[in-house]
């Protein structure tokens, strides 16, 4: 069902592509003859670009409510599969354009800043650009084959910038780890992939939509389909069980964490799982399980992160539990909630992180913030901005992530008040965390470092600026979803994205009963007096030079990430690595290449054996003779 | 019936100096045993009413390769005591190697017969005059080509005689 | 009639098939036994023979004289290959004093 | 026939000359001699003229194996001048025996007459024992010439017998006689003919060297002076084949159930005990014995087969054995007489300063093992596919396996020649003289290896 | 015209190589020779593509003088080998560094290959194919002995003595489908493809072919002669081998036992495929901990061969197309990570993965190159390999889905040894080994281009080759 749409819309679409590409070739190219500079103004000027069409195709797609499609060529075509290489611009694509190219564009002018000191600058955005192509073809796709090229792309990327400084081995392993990780996940993607294919035919967004829904609800092709299609979400969305690597990924540049691992691709995970609504409303199943992984995921890396004190660390965990969050809504059927999550969360975590970023750039490189403290006054403008995130991602009103957390929650207590408890537990355990390392870094007295330190500066107004858009974004973007306690009238977002979700919706009628108002009020409120309750104690805890005690018990478990890298390395890696010597030592070695060595040998020995029957002896040949000669007279006669 | 007599007493004069020229430990008995039993044979020639064979057997053998034999038996003086000898075991395997052989042959030969036979004792083909008709008629190809047989034997006879001075 | 009495006093032919048979058994064992190669020459010349008597008996009651032509060429090439074969015989004993076969045995394996 | 003349006319000549010590025109009067020979051959082709009562018939089979033999024979004498270079005396005899015993070869192809038959193996195989036994100060030859007399003598005895019981049963010694008689008595055939013509097959199953009764055939061609060897293997083993071929062919081939489990029962014997007992020889000159063997084994398919264009396919084997076998052996004459050793070792790194032979040897080694694109694969595959029409896959599967052991051995002269550390640091004297000759033969194999198909059609 | 030509010119080139006097002169005749080829298979190529259900023919029956009917057939299966082949003999070709001293016979024996592999890809007739695929050994052997490694000489007998097994398994079921042809019998593929052959029949059939295919491509368990022989062999060799000569054997199964023996593929892929499988995950394994480059990408090879084999005999087009189209883009890649190896080899004289590291730092154009090779050999969505690998897990995933999930592990494992590798190698502080390695030469680069286009030009536009097959794969 190929819709007419615009020549122009669609050249623009086409552009999108294009730009990045460009701008990747043109700086990978030539990494020797342009300066740093450069490559990075480039690379931003690209982006911006792409940002300008992005509001032209929003602009379209959310007054005309079309979708623009255009197929670029044939990419897989014979017999009965089609696999064109095509873009498809709709409203969901449409605002993960804004995301992508929106807070691309920020973090790649921010890097002008921070990067401008490193040796390999240009390759850095390269890469930058590369992953915009590939998140743009992620997110444009309109087939899940080309999906999966963008999936896969970003994930190289992811890969290429983790280890971008590779003379540190540690660096290259985390990098590897996200790659292999990914890989994991992929495979399940794949795998949905081809089941998709057998069951409909059609790798078509859309059509796989239509076509599936008119199944049955449950059936088992749309579990496989819709499990596999998670497993890939897992991985990218660092997810229970694969979500370790996203902590060790921090060892990229900061821009890189906050784009890549942060706003952009750790969220394709729900993007795909929105994408493919449909599929996933008919499988109850999944949808559970997609429930349950969340709360975990959220839960327990919201734990992890209050024992963390790397600050990019935290921030890390901090993705994973919204990640989580995120998935949480997924699981409970609102996907516009997700989206609108996701949406916020790109701007706050993006400002964290790049905040993060300036305090780092401020300390040379140091990251631990038991050896920060005292920043409030040293860089009082990253601390304004890091604060404005912190309490963005708390849910503190009005900034963004209260409405966005709000939409999750009512949804969560109309599912039950247990399920809102549990979200609600989960959303508090943000403050927590992000205040304990606000105030760790910022109020506490300030550590022997800091004190030794006299370059600490505040960052240059490159970097500075799109963090203050940033935080400006942070703090209104909510205002466009408000709750419907307050006004049901405002609620932009989710009619913006009522299309997309449409035929979902139409599939499972909402079946949670609605509050009453009372205990609408109730669960907003308590909340927010928790969230005060804690910033207060944590204020109480962590602002004031206390030495903090030794970590016991539970706590250990939790600093220690619950020892889920040293589960796997148990489970997995080394059993791989011992596998491997077994099979090329003794497999291969001792028993194939010396089985094909010993039929060599048996034939030679045979030969040798055979070879004694000439024994030289006259007398001896003539008797076989004889003896060959009665035989087979006798053969020939008994016959 | 003395016919039958006589085939039986050639017979094993024949078949009893071929054992012994087996049996024998010195060359030359053997020899002579081996010249007995060509005289038997010959004899059994005659019986047959193969004249011209019957001669030309003793002319060859009795006379040229016994004479041979003897010969390279003086020349080289190999008429000591046999001191050379297969062990038993290999003796006793010939034996029945050459028994089995004989069980084999028998047993599938005696049971031919021909369809028409005609009786030896008055049949002409083995006179001179007949065989050589036929010699010199049908066969005076391969009579012919062996010549060069004898001729490679008699070259080939002095090349391994003379000595050589390489 | 007259040919039913002579087939009587004819001597079977089997009697020469079996004598034949023995004859070359009797070479055949000769050839197995010996070490001294002019045994062994003795006893293919026995082998020669009963092969020769075979014919000629065949060649007689079959009143064809093919037969017993061929004999006659084994006659005449048991000469030569005998006269080759003492031949060869001096030249071993030349080289290593003995005609026992059991000695060439350098060519093996 | 005429070309039996021609060759006793010649040898007679080159005994004549050769008594009176003129040394230099015997060679020219031979190649003289036996091209002439070869064309008076060829001016047979497509006659059949059968001479004196079918003693010898000159057909196409018989014509063209005997333009091979001729030809081989030429060969042999292209290398004699070499291998006999450093030989004072005239050599008349050698020459003489050699031309008197392709004359028996000449007649075993072109048999029409048990009697022909045996005249011609015993005139072919008396003149090799003599042969074998030419170098006299050699023990080795001694004893090679010894074995093979006395092996050889008793498989005439055994295959006298045959021939007579197979006169006792048929009255004749006519192949179209007793081809008659079989076509008439193919349902009773009594038990003489049956043993007559085993011990038949099992006397020329000797003379062409197949298992159990190739044992003589090792040591007679490891003992025997290499040029000999040579003259064995290939002129020797292709008249005992034609000989074979024919007879079963002309004769026995309504009754194949006679002969054929026998028949393959060598063929199987002599391919697998020929290919595993050449792996182990350290001696090229032995391996080649065996190869020989081997060799033998797969020609007995042919017999077996027999039908269609079986005697081609056979034609195009020997052939392709032949060439390959006298450029083999050709090499290893050379090498022989500049390192003293037909060992293995004596190749290594033939092919740094003498490139040509190597490849000789390369070429014919992989022909001998039937390597594409080498003729002796199209003889092999030729070979396999006329068998295989008949249905005998077994034997086939056999055969191939036969030759996936085969390559072991011979590739590791190649080896040697190729990969290994050479122990003589200048182009080997010999090679001088065996040059052109050796890249003739090297010719020779290359353009045969493109006309395959032509061969087999000769017949 | 086409055919003749392709077949005629290396030969000759071969011939007249074999005289030539000097390493340096002979290799830029080779090099000019193969790329002349080159320009004419892509001509034979285009012809194709135009009507992609044609085929380019040559039948010349000599069968009276030759003994076997030259008769060959290009289709758009064969041009697509055809192409490999002549692709990546010139890389091959110019990859010879000048100090190594290759003498003319080096490239002579290449251009014999190169004859020998086209007519393995052109022949229509079985003696023909079985001709040229046992000719294609031949100089393999010589290059690997007399070029190779250390232990070279042992490794090639054992290498070439496996391989003609192998053939001889496959010269045992020709003969035997040949009996099987009505009379007159006839050993033309065509002839072949006619015949009905029932289950009894083919399973003989399959077995005889399978083993000698197995042995060639190789599959698990009859790889042991690969790692050696690959280790031990000049690096032109191992690209030769690896890249085009293991591309016979899955030719093989496309020719002959998937059209053949259709029901044995039907019905018994379960007995086969699990152990092919095996093999995959088995070669991946390996190449984790493999200490060595050179028997890494051995071992890696005989994982990616493994999945082509799969998806050739998963019993389904996509299966079939994909594996097609998989063997293209494995010989580029292989001879890509080969190329790469002997740059590394070049400059640093070893191949221990431990005793590199740190190249990125000095040689980013190296780093740059290797990085795509190893990202196409990952197989990368818009690499070579990724639609390739899609479609063979996609057929083999309609076929059984336990054996696609089982397959699809190696997207993982690959991803686990090739990072590794690559980390260890490229990333990280510099060693001693690699302290003065000197990035790529202009001419090294060169060698990589076209390497780099295949790879990117098949991942992104795959269709030109997916569509020419359509009209022969059925």
């Amino acid at each position: 069902m190929v819709m007419e749409s615009s020549p122009f819309m669609q050249s623009i679409s086409f552009l999108l592509l294009l730009f990045p590409l460009l701008g990747f070739l043109a700086i990978g190219l030539s990494q020797k003859q342009i300066n740093k500079k450069l490559s990075g103004i480039i690379a931003s000027s690209f982006v911006f670009l792409n940002l300008i069409l992005t509001f032209i195709l929003f602009w379209y797609v959310s007054t005309t409510n079309q979708t623009v499609e255009t197929n670029l060529f044939d990419w897989i075509k014979f017999a009965n599969i089609s696999i064109p290489f095509a873009i498809t611009v709709d409203r969901l694509s449409a605002l993960m354009l804004l995301v992508v190219n929106g807070v691309g564009f920020l973090i790649h002018v921010y890097s002008i800043g921070y990067m401008k000191n490193d040796e390999g600058v240009s390759r850095f955005f390269s890469y930058m650009n590369l992953f915009i192509f590939f998140m743009l073809i992620l997110v444009l796709s309109s087939n899940y084959l080309m999906l999966f090229i963008g999936w896969e792309g970003v994930g190289l990327c992811s890969y290429l910038l983790i280890g971008f400084w590779y003379k540190d081995h540690a660096n290259n392993n985390a990098a590897k780890k996200a790659f292999i990780m990914n890989r994991i996940g992929d495979l399940g993607f794949l795998i949905g992939i081809f089941m998709m294919f057998h069951t409909f035919g059609t790798l078509n967004i859309s059509e796989v939509a239509t076509k599936a829904s008119v199944m049955p609800s449950g059936s088992t092709a749309l579990l496989i389909i819709t499990l596999g299609l998670f497993a890939g979400a897992i991985g990218k969305s660092a997810q229970i069980p694969l979500f370790t690597w996203l902590p060790d990924a921090m060892a990229g540049p900061t821009p890189v964490s906050a784009l890549i691992h942060a706003a952009t691709m750790v969220t394709a995970g729900v993007y795909l799982v929105a994408r493919s609504s449909v599929l996933f409303v008919l499988s109850p199943v999944t949808m559970n399980l997609i429930l349950v992984i969340g709360i975990f995921t959220a839960l327990i890396s919201g734990l992890i992160a209050i024992y963390q004190n790397d600050i990019k660390k935290i921030l890390a965990y901090s993705t994973v539990s919204q990640l989580g969050f995120m998935f949480m809504a997924l699981g409970l059927g609102s996907f516009s909630g997700a989206m609108f999550h996701l949406t916020t969360h790109a701007f706050f975590k993006a400002l964290l992180f790049l905040a993060a970023g300036s305090v780092i750039h401020a300390l040379n490189q140091e990251q631990d913030i038991r050896k920060m403290g005292g920043l409030r006054k040293k860089i009082p403008f990253t601390f304004a901005l890091f604060a404005i995130g912190a309490i963005a991602i708390s849910g503190i009103p009005p900034f963004a992530g209260f409405f966005s957390k709000e939409m999750i929650l009512s949804v969560a207590y109309e599912h039950g008040m247990g399920m809102g408890i549990i979200a609600t537990f989960i959303s508090l355990l943000t403050t927590v965390y992000m205040f304990r390392l606000l105030f760790v870094a910022f109020y506490k007295p300030e550590s022997d470092a800091v004190k030794a330190n006299h370059h600490i500066h505040e960052s240059p107004k490159v970097m500075l600026i799109p963090m203050a858009l940033l935080a400006l974004l942070s703090m209104v973007a909510g205002f466009i979803q408000i709750p419907a306690l307050f006004s049901t009238n405002v609620n932009a977002f989710s009619t913006y994205l009522s299309p997309i979700f449409f035929s979902a919706h139409q599939l499972v009628p909402a079946s949670g009963q609605n509050l009453n108002v009372l205990t609408e009020w109730l669960t907003l409120l308590i909340p927010l007096t928790i969230i005060a309750a804690l910033v207060y104690i944590s204020y109480i805890r962590f602002a004031k030079d206390r030495l903090s005690a030794e970590l016991s018990g539970i706590q250990k478990v939790m600093a220690n990430k619950f020892y889920i890298d040293e589960l796997y390395d148990f489970c997995f890696v080394k059993p791989t690595e011992k596998l491997s010597l077994f099979f090329r030592e003794t497999v291969d070695q001792s028993v194939i290449n010396r089985l094909i060595n010993t039929i060599g040998n048996a034939t030679l020995y045979i030969g040798g054996r055979i070879r004694l029957l000439q024994t030289g002896n006259v007398g001896f040949y003539l008797i076989i003779m004889v003896f060959s000669i009665i035989a087979i007279l006798f053969f020939n006669l008994i016959r | 019936m003395f016919q039958v007599y006589l085939f039986l007493f050639l017979s094993c004069v024949a078949l009893f100096s071929a054992i012994m020229v087996l049996l024998s430990k010195k060359p030359i008995h053997s020899v002579l045993y081996l010249t007995l039993t060509f005289f038997a044979l010959a004899g059994h020639y005659i019986l047959l009413n193969a004249q011209f064979l019957a001669v030309v057997h003793v002319i060859v053998y009795a006379g040229a390769i016994m004479v041979l034999f003897l010969f390279t038996v003086m020349l080289l003086n190999l008429n000591k005591e046999g001191q050379f000898s297969k062990t038993t075991l290999v003796k006793i395997i010939a034996v029945v190697a050459g028994g089995l052989l004989f069980v084999v042959l028998i047993g599938s030969l005696k049971s031919f017969d021909l369809a028409t036979v005609s009786n030896p004792a008055v049949s002409q083909i083995g006179l001179v005059k007949n065989l050589g008709k036929t010699l010199f008629s049908q066969y005076l190809l391969p009579f012919e080509l062996s010549s060069i047989l004898f001729l490679s034997a008699m070259v080939g006879a002095v090349m391994l005689g003379k000595k050589d001075k390489e | 009639m007259e040919t039913t009495v002579t087939q009587l006093q004819m001597i079977p032919l089997v009697y020469y098939i079996i004598f034949c048979t023995a004859l070359f058994t009797i070479g055949v064992v000769g050839v197995l036994v010996k070490r001294n190669a002019l045994a062994i020459f003795m006893s293919v010349e026995l082998m020669l023979n009963s092969a020769n008597l075979l014919l000629a008996a065949f060649s007689a009651y079959r009143n064809d004289s093919s037969g017993q032509v061929f004999v006659f060429f084994i006659m005449v090439v048991a000469a030569a290959e005998i006269a080759i074969g003492l031949a060869l015989l001096v030249v071993v004993y030349r080289s290593s004093r003995t005609i026992d076969i059991n000695i060439l045995n350098r060519l093996k394996w | 026939m005429y070309a039996i003349i021609t060759i006793s006319i010649v040898a007679i000549i080159v005994l004549f000359f050769g008594a009176f010590g003129k040394k230099k025109v015997i060679l020219p009067i031979i190649f003289v001699g036996l091209p002439l020979a070869f064309i008076i051959n060829l001016m047979g082709w497509n006659q059949s003229i059968h001479y004196f009562n079918e003693m010898y018939i000159d057909d196409n089979f018989a014509i063209a194996f005997n333009g091979v033999l001729i030809f081989i024979t030429m060969l042999i004498f292209v290398f004699a001048r070499v291998y006999y270079k450093s030989v004072k005396r005239p050599l008349e005899d050698i020459y003489a025996l050699i031309l008197f015993s392709l004359v028996g070869g000449l007649m075993m192809t072109a048999f029409g007459n048990l009697v022909m038959l045996f005249l011609g193996i015993e005139t072919l195989s008396l003149s090799l024992y003599l042969l074998a036994g030419s170098k006299k100060s050699d023990p080795h030859s001694n004893e090679a010439a010894m074995k093979y007399f006395l092996t050889g003598s008793f498989a005439s005895g055994f295959l006298l017998f045959g021939i007579a019981l197979l006169y006792g049963a048929c009255g004749s010694f006519n192949l179209e006689v007793i081809k008659q008689y079989v076509v008439q008595n193919q349902a009773n055939i009594p038990a003489m003919f049956t043993i007559g013509l085993l011990l038949m097959a099992v006397g020329l199953a000797f003379k062409v060297g197949a298992a159990p009764f190739h044992f003589w055939i090792p040591d007679v061609y490891e003992g025997s002076p290499t040029l000999i060897t040579t003259y064995m293997a290939t002129v020797g083993k292709v008249a005992a084949f034609a000989a074979f071929f024919r007879l079963i062919n002309a004769s026995f081939s309504e009754v194949d159930f006679l002969w054929k489990t026998s028949l393959i029962v060598f063929a199987v014997a002599t391919i697998l005990i020929g290919n595993f007992a050449a792996l182990y020889q350290d001696s090229v000159k032995r391996m080649l014995a065996y190869s020989g063997v081997a060799h033998a084994g797969y020609m007995l398919i042919a017999i077996i087969a027999l039908k269609g264009n079986a005697a081609g396919v056979l034609l195009l084997y020997s052939v392709s054995y032949s060439i390959a076998t006298i450029t083999a052996f050709a090499v290893l004459m050379m090498v022989r007489k500049e390192t003293g050793s037909f060992s293995i070792k004596s190749f290594n790194g033939l092919a740094k300063h003498n490139p040509t032979v190597a490849f000789a040897m390369t070429i014919a080694m992989l022909s001998l093992a039937g390597i594409p694109p080498m003729i002796g694969f199209s003889a092999k595959y030729q070979l396999f596919v006329s068998a295989i029409e008949q249905g005998q896959l077994p034997l086939v599967i056999i055969a191939i396996i036969g030759s996936m052991v085969s390559v072991y051995y011979y590739l590791r002269p190649v080896v040697a020649m190729y990969f290994t550390r050479s122990m003589v640091s200048e182009p080997f004297e010999a090679a001088k003289l065996y040059k052109k000759q050796i890249l003739g033969m090297v010719i020779l194999l290359l353009i045969l290896s493109f006309i395959p198909g032509l061969i087999i059609l000769l017949i | 015209m086409i055919i003749a030509l392709l077949l005629i010119l290396p030969l000759f080139a071969s011939i007249f190589l074999f005289t030539g006097k000097t390493g340096q002169q002979s290799k830029n005749f080779a090099f000019l020779a193969s790329l002349v080829l080159f320009a004419i298979s892509l001509i034979g190529g285009y012809e194709l593509i135009a009507a992609p259900e044609k085929a380019l023919f040559f039948n010349m029956d000599l069968e009276s003088i030759l003994g076997v009917n030259l008769l060959f057939k290009i289709d758009a299966i064969s041009i697509i080998f055809v192409i490999l082949t002549t692709l990546l003999v010139p890389i091959i070709i110019a990859s010879t560094d000048k100090k190594e001293h290759r003498t003319p016979h080096f490239y002579a024996l290449i251009m014999l290959m190169q004859t020998a592999l086209i007519g393995v890809f052109a022949a229509s007739d079985m003696i023909l194919f079985y001709i040229f695929w046992e000719l294609a050994l031949i100089p393999i052997f010589f290059i690997t002995a007399r070029w190779g490694g250390e232990n070279a000489r042992k490794i090639s007998i054992k290498f070439l003595i496996y391989t003609v097994v192998g053939s001889f398994f496959m010269l045992i079921a020709i003969l035997y489908l040949y009996t099987l042809t009505p009379a007159p019998h006839s050993f033309s593929f065509d002839s072949f493809y006619q015949l009905k052959l029932s289950y009894s029949e083919q399973i003989p059939l399959f077995l005889a072919f399978f083993l000698a295919f197995a042995i060639k491509i190789p599959l698990f368990p009859f790889h042991s002669w690969q790692v050696e022989t690959y280790n031990a062999s000049p690096v032109q060799g191992s690209m030769l081998l690896a890249g085009i000569m293991l591309k016979m054997g899955l030719y093989g199964i496309v020719r002959f036992l998937i059209p053949l023996c259709t029901d044995v593929v039907a019905n018994g892929s379960l007995i086969f495929l699990p152990l092919i499988l095996f093999g995959v995950i088995y070669g991946a394994v390996i190449a984790i901990s493999q200490p060595h480059l050179k028997k890494l990408i051995a071992f890696a090879s005989l994982s990616h061969v493994g999945i082509i084999a799969l998806g050739l005999l998963s019993n389904s087009r996509y299966g079939i197309e994909g594996g097609i189209l998989q063997m293209f883009s494995h010989g580029v890649n292989v001879v890509g990570f080969f190329l790469c190896y002997y740059m590394i080899v070049k400059r640093t004289k070893t191949d221990k993965i431990s005793e590199l590291g740190g190249i990125a730092s000095v040689a980013p154009r190296f780093a740059t190159v290797f990085m795509i090779i190893v990202l196409a050999n990952v197989a990368l969505p818009l690499t070579n390999s990724f639609v390739g690998e899609f479609l063979i897990l996609l057929g083999l995933f309609s076929y059984n889905k336990i054996l696609a999930i089982i397959a699809g592990l190696t997207i993982i494992l690959v991803a686990v040894y090739m990072l590794k590798m690559y980390q260890q190698i490229m990333f990280g502080e510099k060693k001693a080994s690699t302290e003065n390695f000197i990035d790529l030469t202009f001419g090294e680069i060169m060698l990589f281009v076209p390497i780099i286009i295949a790879i990117f030009a098949v991942g992104i536009y795959p269709s030109f080759v997916l569509q020419l097959l359509q009209g022969v794969v059925k």
